[in-house]
């Protein structure tokens, strides 16, 4: 760049000044970091010192520098200046505070400064200062798929925002599962009696508002395009194809109730016995009247039976619980007994779970006569005109047995949340293979596709846990793997109505933010706002796919001569694909091979014969820097051989950076992630899984270049280990030091 | 005079615990500008005094650090510490909030660097660890602290202390004459995000709580297992340090009881079943857990969770409510009561009881504006009139974490409805 | 003129030459001293107490303690009415409390008293001696009159069950209720800690169950004795009627050695404002409290 | 009385519940006990091995119909009034009062177990301070020593002669009462009136013919 105007700054503040030597660092910082302009300052982030940097940024046209202080966690209000490439060289957390002030250590530890110097001259330098793309689509219409009290919440609340919403409903009424319910679970209190559904009043709302559009017995046949610009075609049942244009989607697609003709030991398809939804269905036929049998019988006694078919064991029915049960199967004794209270209802449980004020609700019911007993249920027989069911008392601790008219299995709910996309992607390699049996594998799980995506990585969003669309983050329940797609409601999570207004809410929340932040060229969480984004020299693309396949997020496709296509305002800015491409032509503005192999390349490497190792450290912005940096505020001391640099992923790290250190005469390097595996941290999903994979294949290198495997360290590093992580470093440093000094140094 | 910017289209949240942070965060990253005051000197709330979460098993600090760095990166919210609401005035669209921020004596020069604490002798009770340990009264909260700035304790001042603490900055940070001040703030739409408070264990009497030193609340628990606790993560006996090896969890301590909380909290059967983890992770297979309890409430997928805990050999589980617990000789807690099912006596000797303490609002009790409903229980309730403020996380119900983003999320969208209103209305 | 004054309900264990005679005794000499004035509720009848449940079924129980209150209001007008016995107190209380929550209950109970000739309106407040003692007059009260501090005595204030649960006196836990280690130390003695407190002495089940009532009246002294105290100190008649008469059957039985002498807080009070041994009724005690009565005799 | 208690099996169609919410003192709470364990675990637990049923146990057999089994357990006759259940329950139950109402019951019923000492006891105290409005502690302990018959009462007043003889002593026991020296109430007529209308009431108002 021509107009680049570089900067380093040297602080002496929080003893920086009397640690080391800062005339040496400013040396250092104009001879070897070459930068333009050089200053020292006692106390670089004071208002004064600030106002030093920005004088210099609007009147000398210093558009990098590089600030040599404290650690980039520290202090980002003062070092806040938008539109400089800003380096952080950290002088302070990842030097004086690692290190003890003894005359011994003076040396080293000014070494270390001077790489930091180095390292942050040479980082900023390969930065640009990303200004962001407009142009990624500015679309601010919301789609919603479902038409259950979940997708009319979530429609209705954007609407309230101000933004248009086009709603698909694949039946032909509006209302869902909760149209069905005759009452639904009380939502305020006294929280006593069941309350009304509440359906009618959200249709006519949606109906009288001009915001949305309505598509009923309508699916989505075709999803293109990416956030700000997705267009979607809507397949209307006897009619044309409609087209819309999106910008982002919320996924209420609800769920089915589990099938209860798999449990026949519990009665499942027998006459007098209904699931839930069939109770629903008895309580509205009678209409506030005498609730009767499909044999028209009056019902004098019922049982339910909680937890049917579900958390199972065995592994032939759902292992999970769905939260609403407990309560349902309480309101729909209450249909009985608010009528007539002479009608023995009896729930039959192992846990009663009521969460919240639930627990009035329960006690209302047991106030109201209803009768629960702790027994676990093995069958239901019809007997007599009802049935009979047999169960054991848990706490009179005998086996027994219970008549009555009807018996209500509380079945749970399964989401209606398209194939899972790791069976269909395995089904469609088989099939590529010319498995004719796996084409009609591929065809029958695309059949239940519900968005019909069209992603290079699949048709619909991936799946968690038991096929429900959830996050797996317990601080980010809307962090979705397809960016501005968020599924809603019990297709996310098992939950009852209540809730699923709540979850709604939430989700037309992230997608408007989605929206926004697309039309500005932002990325969404967890890099909320970033403006960087990658680009490809297509140049000198081989076309190896890898990217493509392993972007965590689906962002990137093939064009028809299958180079990568990216959709930056799907892309969640990782640099999973940068760290995937073999020939290294991915980059961001202010993040690529470059800004992280130039740091590399800066530090000093003494000679073999000095005794002075160096290890470098890619660490995990995330979890493992943070430690770093919090170790440092204890003071814990660490080696004064290790350069630490951070990356926003490991799976950002591409292996040129460790060849190239080890060719450079690095004598280790060790690797910082997050947990992988089923219970991952990694916030980019598989980041940290795939860079540990691609390091595997360094190894290799490793033995061609004669290195011990040992030169190449990998940690599984979280944020708490404050205490134990300095003391891993030095062990390894010890490790190093033993194994004898790199053969590659100075070639 | 602390002078805060904001007009009838801001958003003010009150509380910066994970739920108002996630309020906050979320409206910001939507292009709204938001004030957030937190009473703490800390953002992070009792998320941040959490070791791990359930079901994962993975550390809170983790997710807090990524909200830091959202909230660092954004300009569009200010944050307050230090500061609570003392009063809301006004209407939907055009509130005038009052503010009182209380001194830190620490300004903005502040760099961490920690040389007022070294300075102070005196030292205060650690509220951030359950009082169980003590700080310098020149302290950083914890490791994560946000501002990443020194907090002088309010005793500290007129003291040696003070001028001791002063004379260590070398960068005029310490500032011995902040006053208390009340500031005064516009906002269109209001989040109320106060959270929860452990509920008084004292309070249920047959459990000894406060008299026996080895019977603790869950929330302290968390601090004993946390290495950055005041035990450095070792699971001790408060009476003698001794390695607590075979703990009971009470479950249902206030909760689910019509002498104490009417209602179930939620999350305290998932957090006891998590600790029992802290348990093996820290003995073993010689670390011994009792969970007694009425109904395992491992709602929904989280009944993985439970079936994994079932599965370990070194937890057991009584289906009772301990009646009782006494002290024996050797100051052993001794939980007396039966088991239900089938009816058996136990007066069962353990090393050290986990009260599962329940959630109550913070709010019970507080001030609030009329316009905002509070149930019977003290939980704030939507409001039907449809006003400008909207409760956001446990200030609405028992929550647990996740439950309490998503609500938190939604209360963010529901103040953009009516700033976008103000907006459209104002052109 | 009184300072206070209340119509008293003795109840039947506190008559002369019953087995609490002579708690009544120290009760009296104690008000005298306080300037407490009680006026004997005329013609007074049995609350029927907690064990004749079976056979009197509800109605009469409530009748029962009825008329007292009838006889209260009608002679004794605007007083309190105010027991020393626990079990009167809390039946009394009970009494009290079901009728005013029950119109049935209340009706039924009127037409039963007409055939007695009486009648209820409002139901006088019902205290316990310990009550008025606390509230009407406080702690500091209590102190004024002390002329003999009982220095370097310890004593175990056995609470038990009916002053304590389930209406208890006011603001004390039923768990660990403090008032009587107060009363003791007002008069300058020990109150030893122990967890026995409030644990049962068995009640009426003494004459039921007298097996299952002593095992539990031993563990009360043992922990009693385990914590130094030489004495225990109750305010409930059956409580030291129970744990005092067994001990003898209980030494047999399991080989104690006990012999610790069981005192009413008002036997110490009335020590204390330098009564003696005989207004204190120490002679009432069937095991001796020579301690004491050597401290009188001083 | 057998009669009366097919009479009640029959009148609430063997819906025990049902039953005892209309017949027992407090009965009506008994359905709200969510089986905690609370109140077992506080009934004093040096009765070993403990009662045959505790309350929560009981209230159970109650939902599930288990009249008889219920009626008939010597197990609310181990209450001794101390109300540590009644105080604890989370759900508030009158838990005391519920186990002396079933005793009632099922002694009303005549179907408590025979020779159940404490129901003999509750019998003669009632009886004896009805008799004179007051207590005869005298006549009491007689009533309760010879209710086995006249051997087992002197054996029984041998085992207790120390304490009789203690409380002499101590002027706590006036043997003149057994010879009818007693504390009595003037108005005798009056209360004895009183007591018989209020039985009649109440056999009125649960449905009971007078015992």
């Amino acid at each position: 760049m021509a107009d680049m105007k570089t900067a380093a700054y040297i602080c002496k503040g929080c003893e920086l000044g009397t640690r080391l030597d800062a005339a040496a660092l400013v040396k250092t910082a104009t001879k070897e970091g070459k930068m333009h302009l050089v200053r020292e300052h006692d106390f670089l982030c004071s208002a004064e010192g600030v106002a030093m940097i920005q004088n210099d940024i609007d009147n000398e046209g210093v558009t990098h520098a590089a600030i040599c202080a404290c650690s980039r966690r520290a202090k980002t209000e003062a070092f806040n200046f938008p539109t400089t490439a800003i380096s952080r060289g950290n002088l302070r957390e990842g030097v004086i505070w690692v290190r003890p002030d003894t005359d011994e250590a003076r040396e080293t530890t000014q070494e270390m400064a001077e790489d930091y110097v180095r390292m942050a001259c040479a980082e900023v330098k390969a930065m640009t200062q990303p200004k962001g793309n407009p142009n990624t689509g500015g679309v601010k219409t919301l789609l919603v798929v479902g038409g259950g009290i979940s997708g009319m919440t979530a429609a209705l609340e954007a609407a309230r925002a101000g933004y248009k919403v086009v709603l698909v409903e694949k039946t032909g009424a509006l209302g869902g599962w909760t149209a069905k319910l005759h009452k639904r679970i009380p939502t305020r209190e006294p929280f006593k009696s069941p309350e009304d559904n509440g359906i009618a009043d959200l249709i006519a709302q949606i109906e009288a508002d001009a915001n949305i559009k309505v598509y009923l017995n309508a699916t989505l046949a075709k999803t293109a395009g990416a956030p700000g610009r997705f267009k979607v075609d809507i397949a209307v049942e006897s009619g044309p194809t409609a087209t819309e244009d999106v910008g982002a989607i919320v996924q209420a697609t609800g769920f089915t109730p589990y099938d209860m003709n798999k449990l026949p030991h519990l009665g499942g398809g027998q006459a007098n016995v209904v699931d839930q939804a069939g109770l629903e269905a008895l309580a509205r036929a009678a209409n506030g009247g005498p609730i009767k049998r499909a044999d028209g019988k009056e019902v004098k006694s019922v049982v339910f039976v909680q937890c049917a078919g579900q958390r199972d064991t065995t592994g032939e029915h759902l292992q999970y619980c769905s939260g609403h049960c407990c309560n349902t199967s309480i309101k729909q004794a209450m249909y009985f007994k608010d009528g007539n209270p002479d009608i023995d209802t009896v729930v039959l449980y192992t846990d009663l779970r009521t969460p919240g004020n639930g627990e009035d609700f329960y006690r209302s019911a047991q106030n109201k006569g209803v009768i629960f007993s702790k027994g676990a249920v093995s069958r239901v027989e019809s007997a007599g005109g009802g049935c009979k069911v047999k169960f054991k008392d848990l706490i009179l601790n005998e086996e027994t047995e219970a008549e009555a008219d009807l018996v209500v299995l509380a079945t749970g709910m399964v989401p209606t949340s398209g194939p899972d996309l790791d069976a269909l992607a395995e089904a469609t390699r088989v099939a590529e293979g010319g498995d004719e049996a796996a084409k009609e594998q591929v065809i029958q799980l695309r059949s239940k596709s519900v968005l019909n995506l069209e992603y290079r990585q699949g048709p619909d969003i991936p799946q968690f846990k038991h096929g429900f669309n959830d996050s797996h983050f317990i601080c980010f329940p809307y962090e979705t793997r397809r960016t501005a797609i968020y599924a809603a409601g019990p297709v996310r999570r098992p939950m009852d109505t209540a809730q699923a207004v709540e979850d709604a809410t939430g989700a037309a929340m992230k997608a408007i933010q989605a929206m926004e932040n697309a039309g500005l060229g932002r990325a969404a969480h967890p890099r909320a706002g970033d403006l960087s984004f990658p680009t490809a020299r297509l140049e000198g693309c081989t076309q190896c796919k890898r990217c493509t396949v392993e972007c965590p997020f689906g962002a990137i496709d093939e064009d028809e001569r299958r180079f990568p296509l990216f959709n930056e305002s799907r892309c969640r800015r990782c640099g999973t694909c940068m760290g995937a491409c073999p020939v290294r032509v991915i980059s961001f503005e202010n993040y690529s091979v470059n800004t992280v192999g130039a740091q590399i390349k800066a530090v000093d490497i003494p000679d073999e014969f000095s005794e002075k190792p160096r290890i470098l450290i890619l660490a995990c912005e995330n979890d493992a820097y943070p430690a770093l940096d919090m170790a440092a505020m204890n003071r814990y001391e660490y080696s004064a051989f290790v350069r630490a640099i951070p990356v926003r992923c490991l799976g950002s790290v591409n292996t040129i950076w460790i060849t190239d250190a080890l060719n450079s005469g690095f004598d280790g390097v060790m690797l910082m992630g997050c947990k992988h595996g089923e219970e991952y941290q990694c916030h980019f999903v598989k980041g940290s899984e795939l860079g540990r994979y691609r390091m595997s294949k360094v190894y290799d290198t490793l033995k061609g270049m004669n290195l011990e495997e040992q030169r190449l360290m990998d940690l599984e590093v979280a944020i708490t280990d404050i205490e134990t992580l300095p003391q891993r470093i030095n062990d390894y440093a010890a490790k190093i030091v033993e194994m004898g000094m790199s053969p590659f140094k100075g070639l | 005079m602390t002078s805060v910017v904001a007009t009838n289209q801001t958003i003010l949240v009150v509380g910066g615990g994970i739920a108002g942070m996630t309020a906050a965060l979320e409206a910001a990253e939507t292009g709204k500008n938001v004030v957030l005051v937190e009473k703490n000197p800390y953002l992070g709330g009792r998320t941040a005094q959490l070791y791990r979460y359930f079901p994962k098993m993975c550390h809170p600090t983790c997710g807090l650090e990524i909200n830091l760095r959202r909230l660092k990166a954004n300009p569009r919210i200010q944050v307050y510490t230090l500061a609570e609401v003392t009063g809301i005035e006004g209407r939907k669209g055009d509130y005038t909030v009052n503010v009182r921020l209380t001194p830190r004596y620490v300004n903005d020069n502040c760099t961490a660097c920690g040389e007022c604490g070294k300075a102070v002798e005196a030292e205060v009770s650690d509220a951030f660890n359950y009082n169980l340990g003590k700080v310098k009264v020149a302290y950083l909260p914890h490791a994560m602290a946000y501002p990443q700035r020194y907090v002088l304790d309010p005793s500290i001042v007129g003291t040696p202390d003070a001028e001791r603490a002063k004379a260590a900055c070398k960068y005029g940070a310490v500032d011995l004459d902040q006053k208390e001040e009340t500031v005064s703030l516009r906002a269109g739409a209001i989040v109320w995000a106060t959270g929860w408070q452990p509920y008084d264990a004292e309070k249920i009497t047959p459990y000894r709580y406060g008299e026996f030193p080895n019977v603790i609340t869950n929330v302290e628990f968390e601090r004993l297992a946390d290495p950055h606790g005041p035990t450095g993560g070792k699971i001790l006996r408060p009476s003698d340090g001794r390695e607590a090896k075979n703990i009971a969890f009470i479950q249902c301590a206030g909760s689910r009881d019509e002498n104490h909380l009417r209602h179930c909290s939620r999350f305290c059967c998932m957090g006891s079943l998590k600790q029992t983890h802290y348990v093996q992770e820290a003995y073993g297979d010689e670390g011994k857990s009792t969970i007694y309890y009425i109904d395992i409430r491992a709602i929904d997928r989280f009944e993985d969770f439970y079936a994994k805990v079932k599965a370990n050999p070194n937890v057991s589980f009584v289906k009772s409510k301990v009646a009782r617990i006494s002290q024996d000789k050797d100051g052993n807690p001794v939980c007396w009561g039966v088991d239900t099912e089938g009816y058996k006596r136990y007066a069962t000797t353990h090393d050290l009881v986990v009260l599962a303490v329940g959630m109550e609002p913070s709010v019970k009790g507080v001030d609030i504006p009329a316009e905002v409903m509070a149930d019977s229980s003290g939980f704030i309730m939507a409001d039907p009139q449809n006003a400008g403020i909207f409760g956001a996380g446990c200030a609405t119900n028992a929550l647990d974490v996740n439950r309490a983003v998503q609500s938190a999320t939604a209360a963010a969208l529901r103040a953009i409805q009516v700033v976008n209103k103000v907006a459209r209305a104002e052109g | 003129m009184a300072r206070k004054e209340y119509a008293f309900y003795p109840g039947c264990s506190s008559q002369k030459g019953a087995s609490a005679s002579n708690y009544l005794t120290s009760v009296e000499s104690m008000c005298k001293t306080l300037d407490i004035k009680m006026t004997e509720i005329p013609d007074w009848n049995c609350c029927g107490a907690s064990i004749s449940y079976a056979e009197a079924g509800e109605l009469p129980r409530h009748v029962m303690n009825a008329r007292n209150f009838a006889l209260a209001e009608q002679n004794l007008p605007g007083q309190d009415i105010l027991a020393t016995c626990a079990a009167c107190w809390l039946g009394a209380r009970e009494s009290k409390e079901r009728l005013e929550h029950s119109d049935v209950l209340m009706a039924d109970t009127n037409e039963a008293l007409k055939e007695a000739g009486l009648n209820i309106k409002v139901i006088p407040e019902v205290r316990h001696m310990v009550e008025v003692l606390i509230e009407d007059l406080g702690y500091d009260e209590l102190k004024k009159p002390v002329k003999k501090p009982l220095e370097g005595m310890k004593f175990a204030g056995y609470v038990g069950c009916q002053t304590n649960r389930p209406f208890g006196i006011h603001g004390e836990s039923f768990e660990n209720p403090v008032y009587l280690d107060k009363l003791i130390e007002t008069v300058g003695g020990e109150a030893v800690p122990y967890d026995q407190k409030v644990t049962c002495c068995g009640g009426a089940l003494a004459f039921s169950e007298p097996d299952k009532a002593q095992a539990q009246i031993r563990d009360i002294i043992e922990s009693a004795y385990d914590n130094g105290a030489e004495m225990i100190v109750t305010p409930c008649p059956l409580c030291q009627a129970n744990v005092e008469v067994y001990q003898g059957s209980i030494n047999k039985k399991y080989g104690t050695k006990f012999n610790i002498p069981v005192l009413y807080y008002s036997q110490l009070m009335t020590l204390a404002y330098g009564g003696s041994a005989k207004e204190a009724a120490l002679d009432g005690n069937v095991i001796r409290a020579r301690k004491l009565e050597e401290f009188a005799g001083r | 009385m057998s009669d009366m208690n097919q009479q009640m099996a029959a009148r609430y169609k063997n819906n025990f519940l049902k039953e005892v919410e209309a017949q027992v003192e407090m009965g009506e709470w008994v359905k709200m006990c969510m089986q905690c364990g609370v109140c077992a675990g506080s009934c004093p637990t040096n009765f070993h091995p403990g009662w045959e049923h505790p309350p929560q146990e009981i209230f159970m057999m109650i939902r599930a119909g288990k009249r008889e089994e219920v009626l008939t357990s010597p197990s609310m006759w181990m209450c001794t009034s101390c109300y540590n259940c009644y105080v604890r329950c989370p759900r508030k139950l009158p838990i005391t009062h519920i186990m002396h109402g079933l005793a009632e019951y099922a002694y009303q019923l005549g179907v408590a177990p025979k020779f159940q000492p404490t129901q003999h006891l509750s019998k003669t105290f009632w009886d004896n301070c009805t008799k004179t409005g007051r207590v005869n502690e005298v006549k009491l302990t007689q009533t309760l020593y010879f209710r086995d018959g006249l051997m087992a009462g002197i054996k029984q007043g041998l085992a207790m002669k120390d304490v009789a003889l203690g409380l002499v002593k101590a002027k706590r026991l006036n043997l003149m009462e057994a010879l009818g020296f007693g504390h009595k109430c003037k108005d005798i007529k009056g209360i004895h009136a009183m007591l018989a209308k209020a039985r009649e009431l109440e056999a009125k108002r649960k449905g009971r013919q007078p015992a």
